[in-house]
C-alpha cells in the first residue's frame, strides 16, 4: 500500500503554544499601560497593592460566573443575552428565602430564618430553569438563540419586578451574606472557572459542546444528540446566571429588580476578548477569565487615575474594541508565520 | 375614573413606595390606576402617555423621566384637553403651564442641599470628601450633585475639599467596588456623599470591609428607605433626606382629580424633603 | 483488521458468500417541490462493493441519508439482516452498524484529528475524564493500519481537502460497522490517492463489510465494483453485476439516451497571445510560473493534490495578490490584487470548493447566477435591468440542463452537481474573454460531464481563451491544446497535446 | 449545446407567496387576539379607533427607522449593537445646534436659531460618521461586529453623557420640532422603509448585502469589493439611527444622555421577528417593518387592556418569542406542504 502523502505533516501544524497567551500579553500589556500611567501621573504603583488587586477581580467576579456559562453557550455558536436579567430575577426570589425573622417586612414572614440551603437552592434551580427553558425553546423550535434569550431577558426582568411589586428585598441571614463576603466570590468565580476549564477540555461533554458550535451537521452525523446537548448548555448558563444572582445578593446585602442591568454584554465581552469566537467552535475559559481581569482592570485603573467619569465610558468602548483588535491581528500574524 | 400614572421608573426604591401610595389612595377613592413604566425612557413614556389618550383616561399623572420632557408632554395632554399632573420632578416648563395641569412634588436640589449641609456640619467645615453620584445625565444626579458642590464651595463649607466624584449608578454593588477602588488608591475620605441612600449603603460595605470604623467617616444619602435607616439605627450611616412618598401620591392624585372635576385647584405643590438623622430617625422609621 | 468483531465478520463471510446484509423497497421521499426518490429498491450483500451510479440529483444521497438515519423516508421498508427497521437519529444508524462518509466533508475544523475521529466515542475513565494519549495512540494505530501519514494532534483546518477526506474515511472505518456508506469520496483525490483508497476498500471488503460506493467516475465503477445499481430522476432503473455490462451501457441507463463523446474537442483557431505570465510567484506557496495563454487555446494545468495549481489560479485571479512577478493581458502590464480587477480585464474564475467560495447557499439559483454579472453590466445607475438578466438566466437554465424547480429555489437544494452548472452559469454571463476552471466537472455527472466539456470547447471556439485545472488525467488529456503540469509549487513543465500522455504528466507531476 | 427535453412536473411546482405573507399574518393574529380581548374584556374595539392605529405607528417609528438599517447589517451577517447611543449622541449633538436665542443656557449660545438644515446636517453626518467607524472597524480589522459595534455603543453613550455633562439639551426651535410633530415621525420611518425595500431588492446595492451575508468568501471571488461594501452598509445603518435620533429629539422637544437605551435590541428583535435570519443572507424590509408593528400593537394593546406594568414586560418577552416560534414552524410546515 502506498501511503497517502509523501510530504509529512510539517511539525508546525500542531498548536505550538498555547492560545491563551496571546490573550495574556494582551492582560499584561493594559496592566503595564495603567503602571506607567501610576507612575507618570500620581507618582506610584498601581500594581502593587495587595488590596487593589484583590479587588479588581472582586468587581467582577459576578460578570465572570456569568462569562464561564456565557462562553460555552458561545462555543456552541449561540448567545445567550438573558444572564443580567436571570441575576435580578434569582437574586429577588433567593432573597426572599434568605431573610432574617427580626426583619418585620420580610416577603414571607413565615419562611424566615432558613437554613442557607434552602435560598441558595431555589436560586439555583430559579436559575437553571430559565436556562432550560431558554434551550428548549433553541433545540426544539429553532429559533435564534438570539431571540429566544432576548425574549428571557425581557420576562425574567418583568419577573424579578413583578415579584415584591418592585420592591427591594434586604436583610439577609448571616450565613447568606457570608457567601458574598470578603473574597468569596472570587474563590466562587475562579473555582467555577477551574471546573469549567477543565470540563471543557477533558470531558465530553465539553468536546460535544465544540463539535456542535463547530459544525453542528457534522456532531449529529456523528450520533450527538444535538438538541439535548444544547439544552443542557443553555441550562449549565442559567444555573451559572443564578450562581451569579446569588453572589450579588449576598455581597450587596440586599436584591433589587434593577440588579444585573446590561450584564450580559459585559460576559460576553469578556469571553470574546479572551478569544471566543461568536462563530462557534472556539474558545477557552482561561481566556474568558484573562477577558474578565481585563475588565476590572479597567475599571480600577480608572479609579486610580481619577478619570473622569465622563470619560471613563469612552475610553472603555475603545479600550474593549482595541484588545479584540490586538487579539485579532496577533492571530493573524501567527497564523502566516506558521 | 379611570387615571393613567406613568412612572419613569418601575425598580426604583422611592419611586416604587411613591407608586404604591397613589395606587393605595386610589383604592381609597374607588378610582382606576393605569400604571406604565416607562424604564428612563423618555420617548417611551411619550408614548405611554400617547396610549393613555388614546385609550381615554379621565387624567394623567407622570412621573418624569428628565425634568426637560414636560414641555412635550404638557403639549399632549393640552391638545387632548386631558388633565395633567406632574409628580415628584419638577419640570423644566413649570412656568408656562396649560390650564389643566399642575405639579406636586419635591426639588431635587433642595434634596442635595439638606444633605450637604448636614455633612458639611459633622464635618466641622472642613476635611475631605468624595461624591458617590447615581446614573450621569439624570435629574436626580445632575440637581443632587449640583446642590451638593454648591454648598461644598459656600464660605463655612470651603475648607472641604472634594477629591473625586464618580458614578455608582444609584446601585449598592458598583458603589461598594468603586469605594474600594479609592480606598485602596489612597482616597481615603472624610465624608462620603452619595446621591442617594442605596450608594451610601454601598459605601459603608466598602469601609467596613476595609476596616474602617465608621464614626471617622461622614456617610450621607438621600431617599430614607428602610435598610438606609437600619443602617443608621446601627450607626453606620449618618445623614439622609427624606422625601414623603405619602404627600407626593396622595397630593398628585388629589389633585389630577380635582382638575377633572373642574375644581379649584393649585398649579404648584411643593412636598419639601425633610433632613433625617438619628436624632430624629424614629418618626421616620414607619413613614416609608 | 483486526478487532474480534471483524474476524468474526471474517469467519461468517465465509460461512455465507452471498448474505444479504441490507435490503430496501418501496422507499420514497419528497422535498419541498421535489420528489427525490420513488418506489426505489436496493440490496447489499455482505462483503461485497455496490456502486451506486446516476445522474446529478438522481437521489443517491438523498438514499444513503435515509439508511444513514439523517432523513426519515415518506414511504417504504427497511431491512438490516432481515429486521425491519426505520432509524430515527444517526445515531441509530451507527449502532446498527451503518458508517457513512459524507459527500459533503463532515469535520470540525478547530477540533484535532483525533478529537474528529473519535467524537463521541472518546477512551474515558471511570470519572469520565478524557484520555487524550489514549486517543492520540487509537489514532495512530488506526492511521498505521490503513498507511496514512497525519498527525493525529493537527487541527483539521491545517490539512488540504485530501487529507480531510481520508480523515473521513478513516473515520467511518473506525466505528468497525458492517455497512458502510461512501460518497463521492474520491471526488477529491488523484489517482495515487485514489488507488489508496482502494486498497483499504478490498480489505474490508475481505473482512464482510459490505460497502456502498457512490461515484460519478467510470473508472472506478469497473475497478472497485462487484455490482451497481442505477437510478435516473429519483427511480430505480436497475442493478447487474459490473463484469457483465460496458461503460456506454452504463452511460445510458444513467443518462437513457447516447453519450458519445466525453471529449468534443473542437479544434478551435488559436489567436494572438491574450495573457502573458512572466515570473510568477506567491513566497512560499509556488514560484517562478511562467506560460502564455492565447485567444482560443485551453490549457490543462495538472499535478498531484497540494501542488499548488489553485493557489496560481488564485493569484492570477487576485484572490491572493502575488509577490512578485509580471501579468500581462493584451500586451499591457495590469497588477491584479483583487477579484474585481480581473474581472475588469474580463476574467472569469470558477473555483474549485462549490461550498466555500462558490454557492450562496440561502440565496436563489437566479441570484446565484447574476451576481458576478452585475458588476460590469445589467445595472444602471445602481439599478438592476432584471428582465433583461433574468432572461439570460432562463437561457442558461436550459442551456445547461440545470435541474431545479425553478429558478427561485435556493441554490441549497440543488444536488452538488446542479449547483455546480449553475456556477459555471454565473461565469458565463460575464461574457468573460479568459476563463479559469477550477476542477470544473467535479463531483459531476457523465452526461453533465460531456456537455460541460463540450461546452469549453465551444468557448474556446469562440476565442475564449481558457485554464483548466483537473485532477483527471484524461479529462486534461482529452480537452487541452497544451497541458502545464505543477509540482510542489514549481512548473515542471508544459506539453503540447500532440506530445502529450498520461506517462509524461506523471513523470513530470511526481518527480 | 442543444437545449434538452426539460420536463418539469406541474405538480412539484411550489406556491409562489411572498415569504413576507408569513409574518404578515402573524400580525393579523396578534391584532385579532387582542381585538377579541378587547371585546371580552372591555367591550368595545381595539382596532377601530383611527388615534390608536397611528399611536400604534408613531410610538416605534424611531425603532423601525432603526430597523431599516439594522435589517441590512443583519443580512451582511453582523449586527449593530450601538444604535440605541448614536441616537443619544446624535440627538444631543444636532439639539446643540437647533436651540432657540431666547433660552439663555443653549450649548452654543453663538450658534442658535440656525435653519433647520444645520442640526439636520449635523445629525446625519455624526450617524454617519459612527457607523462608518464600525464599519471601518469590522472590515479592516477583522474583529467581530458584535464587539466593534458594542465599543461603539460603550463609547456612543460615554459622548452623549460627556457632551454637556449629562445636561439635557432642550429648547428647539419650531422647525426643528416640526420633524417629530404629529405623524411626520411615521412618515419618515416608512418613506425609509420604502426606499429600503427597494434599494434592497433591485439595486447592486442590495443583491451585494445579500451576497456578502450569504457567502463573503464567494461575494469576493464574485469580484465585489467586501470590505467597502461592509463599510457603506454600517455607514447606511449608522446614517439611519442619527435620523432616529433627530425624530426623537424633535419629538421629545430635548435631547438626553439616556435616550435609546437599548433601542438597539428592539430594532433586531423587530427584523428578526419579521423573518430577517441572523445568520446573514435573508431578509426584507417589508418584514422588518411588520415585525416593528407588531412591537408597536402590543405597547398599545397592553395599554389598551390596561394590563399591569409588570406583566407587560413579562408577556412581552414571551410574545417576541411566539412570533419567531410560529414563523419558523409556518416556514416549515411550508416547506414540508408543497
Ligand atoms: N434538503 C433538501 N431540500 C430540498 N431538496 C433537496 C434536499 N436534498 C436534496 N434535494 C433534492 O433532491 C434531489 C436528489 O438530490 P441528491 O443530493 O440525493 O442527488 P445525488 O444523486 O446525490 O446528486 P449528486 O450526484 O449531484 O450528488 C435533487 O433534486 C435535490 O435538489
Ligand atoms: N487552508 C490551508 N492551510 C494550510 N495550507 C494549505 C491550505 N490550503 C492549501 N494549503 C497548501 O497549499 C498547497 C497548494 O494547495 P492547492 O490547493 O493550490 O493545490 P492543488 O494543486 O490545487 O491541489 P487540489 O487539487 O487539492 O486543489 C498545498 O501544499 C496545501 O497543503
Ligand atoms: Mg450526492
Ligand atoms: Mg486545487
Amino acid at each position: 500500500m502506498t501511503p497517502l502523502d509523501k510530504t509529512k505533516p510539517a511539525a508546525n501544524q500542531r498548536p505550538k503554544l498555547p492560545q491563551e497567551l496571546n490573550i495574556l500579553s494582551v492582560l499584561i500589556g493594559v496592566a503595564i499601560i495603567f503602571e506607567i500611567l501610576g507612575w507618570v501621573i500620581k507618582g506610584q504603583s498601581f500594581l502593587i497593592n495587595p488590596q487593589r488587586l484583590t479587588i479588581m477581580i472582586l468587581q467582577v467576579s459576578v460578570i465572570g460566573i456569568i462569562a464561564v456559562g456565557v462562553t460555552q453557550v458561545i462555543i456552541t455558536g449561540g448567545i445567550d443575552l438573558s444572564s443580567g436579567s436571570v441575576v435580578a430575577m434569582t437574586a429577588m426570589i433567593a432573597m426572599s428565602f434568605a431573610q432574617v425573622g427580626t426583619y418585620a417586612r420580610a416577603v414571607y414572614p413565615e419562611l424566615t430564618d432558613l437554613p442557607v440551603i434552602v435560598p441558595v437552592a431555589v436560586g439555583l434551580g430559579v436559575g437553571l430553569f430559565a436556562g432550560m427553558i431558554n434551550g428548549f425553546l433553541i433545540a426544539k423550535t429553532g429559533i435564534p438563540p438570539f431571540i429566544a434569550t432576548l425574549g428571557m431577558m425581557v420576562t425574567a426582568r418583568g419577573i424579578a419586578k413583578w415579584y415584591t411589586e418592585g420592591q427591594p428585598v434586604s436583610f439577609p441571614s448571616d450565613d447568606f451574606a457570608a457567601i458574598g463576603d470578603g473574597v468569596w466570590p472570587v474563590v466562587i468565580f475562579l473555582g467555577v472557572a477551574l471546573i469549567f476549564h477543565f470540563g471543557l477540555k477533558y470531558t465530553r461533554y465539553g468536546k460535544f459542546t465544540y463539535a456542535i458550535g463547530a459544525n453542528p451537521q457534522a456532531a449529529r452525523v456523528s450520533g450527538i444528540n444535538v438538541q439535548s446537548h444544547i439544552i443542557k448548555v443553555y441550562a449549565v448558563a442559567g444555573l451559572l446566571a443564578g450562581l451569579a444572582g446569588l453572589v450579588t445578593a449576598a455581597r450587596a446585602e440586599t436584591a433589587q429588580a434593577g440588579m444585573g442591568m446590561m450584564y450580559e454584554l459585559d460576559a460576553i465581552a469578556a469571553a470574546v476578548i479572551g478569544g471566543t469566537s461568536l462563530a462557534g467552535g472556539r474558545g477557552r475559559i482561561f481566556g474568558t477569565v484573562i477577558g474578565t481581569i481585563i475588565l476590572g482592570l479597567m475599571m480600577s485603573g480608572f479609579t486610580f487615575l481619577r478619570v473622569d467619569a465622563y470619560y471613563q465610558e469612552i475610553v472603555k468602548g475603545g479600550i474593549i474594541v482595541a484588545a479584540v483588535v490586538t487579539d485579532v491581528y496577533r492571530q493573524k500574524k501567527r497564523a502566516k508565520a506558521s | 375614573e379611570t387615571i393613567g400614572v406613568a412612572m419613569s421608573l418601575f425598580d426604583d426604591n422611592f419611586l416604587t413606595v411613591l407608586r404604591h401610595n397613589i395606587q393605595k389612595h386610589a383604592d381609597e377613592l374607588g378610582v382606576t390606576v393605569q400604571m406604565e413604566d416607562a424604564q428612563g425612557d423618555i420617548a417611551r413614556q411619550q408614548s405611554q402617555i400617547e396610549n393613555f389618550v388614546a385609550s381615554g383616561v379621565d387624567g394623567i399623572i407622570v412621573m418624569l423621566v428628565d425634568a426637560d420632557s414636560g414641555q412635550a408632554m404638557s403639549k399632549i395632554a393640552a391638545n387632548a384637553d386631558i388633565p395633567l399632573v406632574f409628580v415628584n420632578m419638577l419640570p423644566s416648563n413649570i412656568e408656562n403651564f396649560p390650564a389643566k395641569q399642575a405639579w406636586v412634588g419635591s426639588d431635587e436640589e433642595q434634596a442635595g442641599r439638606l444633605e450637604a449641609t448636614e455633612v458639611c456640619k459633622l464635618m466641622g467645615g472642613e476635611g475631605e470628601a468624595v461624591i458617590l453620584m447615581g446614573q450621569l445625565g439624570t435629574t436626580g444626579q445632575r440637581g443632587r450633585t449640583k446642590a451638593t458642590k454648591e454648598v461644598l464651595a459656600s464660605d463655612e463649607c470651603s475648607e472641604i475639599k472634594i477629591l473625586d466624584e464618580q458614578t455608582a449608578n444609584w446601585m449598592r454593588t458598583p458603589a461598594l467596588d468603586l469605594t474600594t477602588n479609592w480606598l485602596t488608591s489612597g482616597i481615603i475620605p472624610d465624608a462620603i456623599i452619595a446621591n442617594n441612600d442605596e450608594m451610601a449603603l454601598g459605601a459603608i460595605q466598602a469601609l467596613k470591609s476595609a476596616g474602617f470604623s465608621m464614626d471617622d467617616v461622614v456617610v450621607a444619602g438621600v431617599d430614607a428607605t428602610q435598610d438606609a435607616l437600619a443602617a443608621m439605627q446601627a450607626g453606620d450611616l449618618d445623614v439622609t433626606v427624606y422625601q414623603s412618598a405619602k404627600g407626593q401620591g396622595y397630593g398628585s392624585l388629589d389633585t389630577v382629580l380635582k382638575i377633572a372635576k373642574d375644581e379649584n385647584f393649585e398649579q404648584k405643590v411643593v412636598v419639601p424633603f425633610e433632613l433625617v438623622t438619628p436624632e430624629n430617625l424614629e418618626q421616620y422609621k414607619t413613614k416609608n | 483488521m483486526l478487532s474480534s468483531k471483524t474476524s468474526k465478520a471474517v469467519k461468517a463471510y465465509k460461512e455465507n458468500l452471498t448474505e444479504t446484509v441490507l435490503e430496501i423497497t418501496g422507499i420514497r421521499k419528497e422535498f419541498p417541490g421535489v420528489v427525490a426518490l420513488d418506489d426505489v429498491q436496493f440490496r447489499l450483500q455482505k462483503g461485497t462493493v455496490h456502486a451506486l451510479m446516476g445522474e446529478n440529483g438522481a437521489g443517491k444521497s438523498t438514499l444513503m441519508k435515509i439508511i444513514a438515519g439523517i432523513y426519515t423516508p415518506d414511504k417504504g421498508t427497511i431491512r438490516l439482516r432481515g429486521d425491519e427497521i426505520r432509524f430515527l437519529s444517526p445515531l441509530d444508524a451507527l449502532e446498527h452498524g451503518i458508517a457513512m462518509i459524507h459527500q459533503e466533508l463532515a469535520l470540525m475544523p478547530f477540533m484535532t484529528v483525533a478529537e474528529n475521529i473519535w467524537i463521541r466515542r472518546e477512551p474515558q475513565n471511570a470519572l469520565g475524564i478524557i484520555d487524550h494519549k489514549k486517543m492520540a495512540a487509537q489514532t495512530q494505530e488506526l492511521f498505521d493500519r490503513l498507511r496514512i501519514l497525519i498527525d493525529p494532534l493537527t487541527e483539521v483546518r491545517f490539512l488540504t481537502v485530501a487529507q480531510r477526506q481520508m480523515v473521513e474515511i478513516a473515520k467511518a472505518v473506525s466505528y468497525e460497522s458492517d455497512v458502510l456508506i461512501m460518497d463521492e469520496p474520491t471526488s477529491a483525490l488523484t489517482e495515487t490517492e485514489v488507488e489508496h483508497l482502494f486498497e483499504i476498500i478490498r480489505e474490508l471488503k475481505a473482512h464482510g463489510i459490505g460497502i456502498v460506493y457512490i461515484t460519478h467516475k467510470m473508472n472506478e465503477l469497473f475497478e472497485i465494483a462487484d455490482e451497481f445499481s442505477v437510478f435516473r430522476d429519483g427511480t430505480y432503473v436497475g442493478t447487474h453485476a459490473s463484469s457483465e455490462v460496458s461503460r456506454d451501457d452504463i452511460i445510458r441507463m444513467m443518462v437513457g439516451r447516447e453519450v458519445t463523446d466525453m471529449f468534443p474537442k473542437i479544434e478551435a483557431n488559436i489567436g494572438a497571445p491574450i495573457m502573458e505570465v512572466e515570473g510568477l510567484t506567491l513566497d512560499g506557496v509556488f514560484k517562478d510560473i511562467s506560460f502564455q495563454l492565447r485567444e482560443g487555446e485551453i490549457i490543462g494545468m495538472a499535478g498531484l493534490v497540494g501542488s499548488g495549481r489553485s493557489n496560481v489560479a488564485e493569484t492570477l485571479f487576485g484572490v491572493t495578490p502575488a509577490t512578485s512577478g509580471k501579468i500581462k493581458i493584451s500586451d499591457q502590464e495590469i497588477v491584479i490584487d483583487s477579484p474585481g480587477k480581473a474581472m475588469a480585464q474580463g476574467m472569469a474564475f470558477l473555483t474549485e470548493d462549490r461550498k466555500e467560495t462558490g454557492c450562496f447557499l440561502p440565496l436563489s439559483v437566479r441570484e446565484n447566477m447574476q451576481i458576478a454579472a452585475l458588476k460590469e453590466s445589467y445595472s444602471r445607475y445602481g439599478i438592476v435591468d432584471q428582465q433583461s438578466i433574468n432572461k439570460l438566466c432562463v437561457e442558461m437554465e436550459t442551456a445547461l440542463r440545470i435541474k431545479t424547480p425553478d429558478l427561485d429555489e435556493r441554490i441549497e437544494n440543488l444536488s452538488g452537481g446542479n449547483q455546480q452548472k449553475a456556477l459555471i452559469a454565473r461565469w458565463l454571463l460575464t461574457k468573460p474573454r479568459i476563463l479559469i476552471l477550477d476542477e470544473p466537472t467535479r463531483g459531476i455527472d457523465v452526461g453533465a460531464k460531456a456537455e460541460i466539456h463540450r461546452l469549453v470547447s465551444q468557448l474556446a471556439s469562440e476565442g475564449v481563451a481558457i485554464i483548466m485545472i483537473s485532477s483527471e488525467l484524461p479529462e486534461v488529456l482529452g480537452m487541452s491544446d497544451r497541458i502545464m503540469v505543477m509540482h510542489e509549487g514549481h512548473m515542471t513543465g508544459i506539453l503540447d497535446r500532440k506530445d502529450a500522455n498520461q506517462v509524461k504528466i506523471m513523470e513530470l507531476a511526481a518527480r
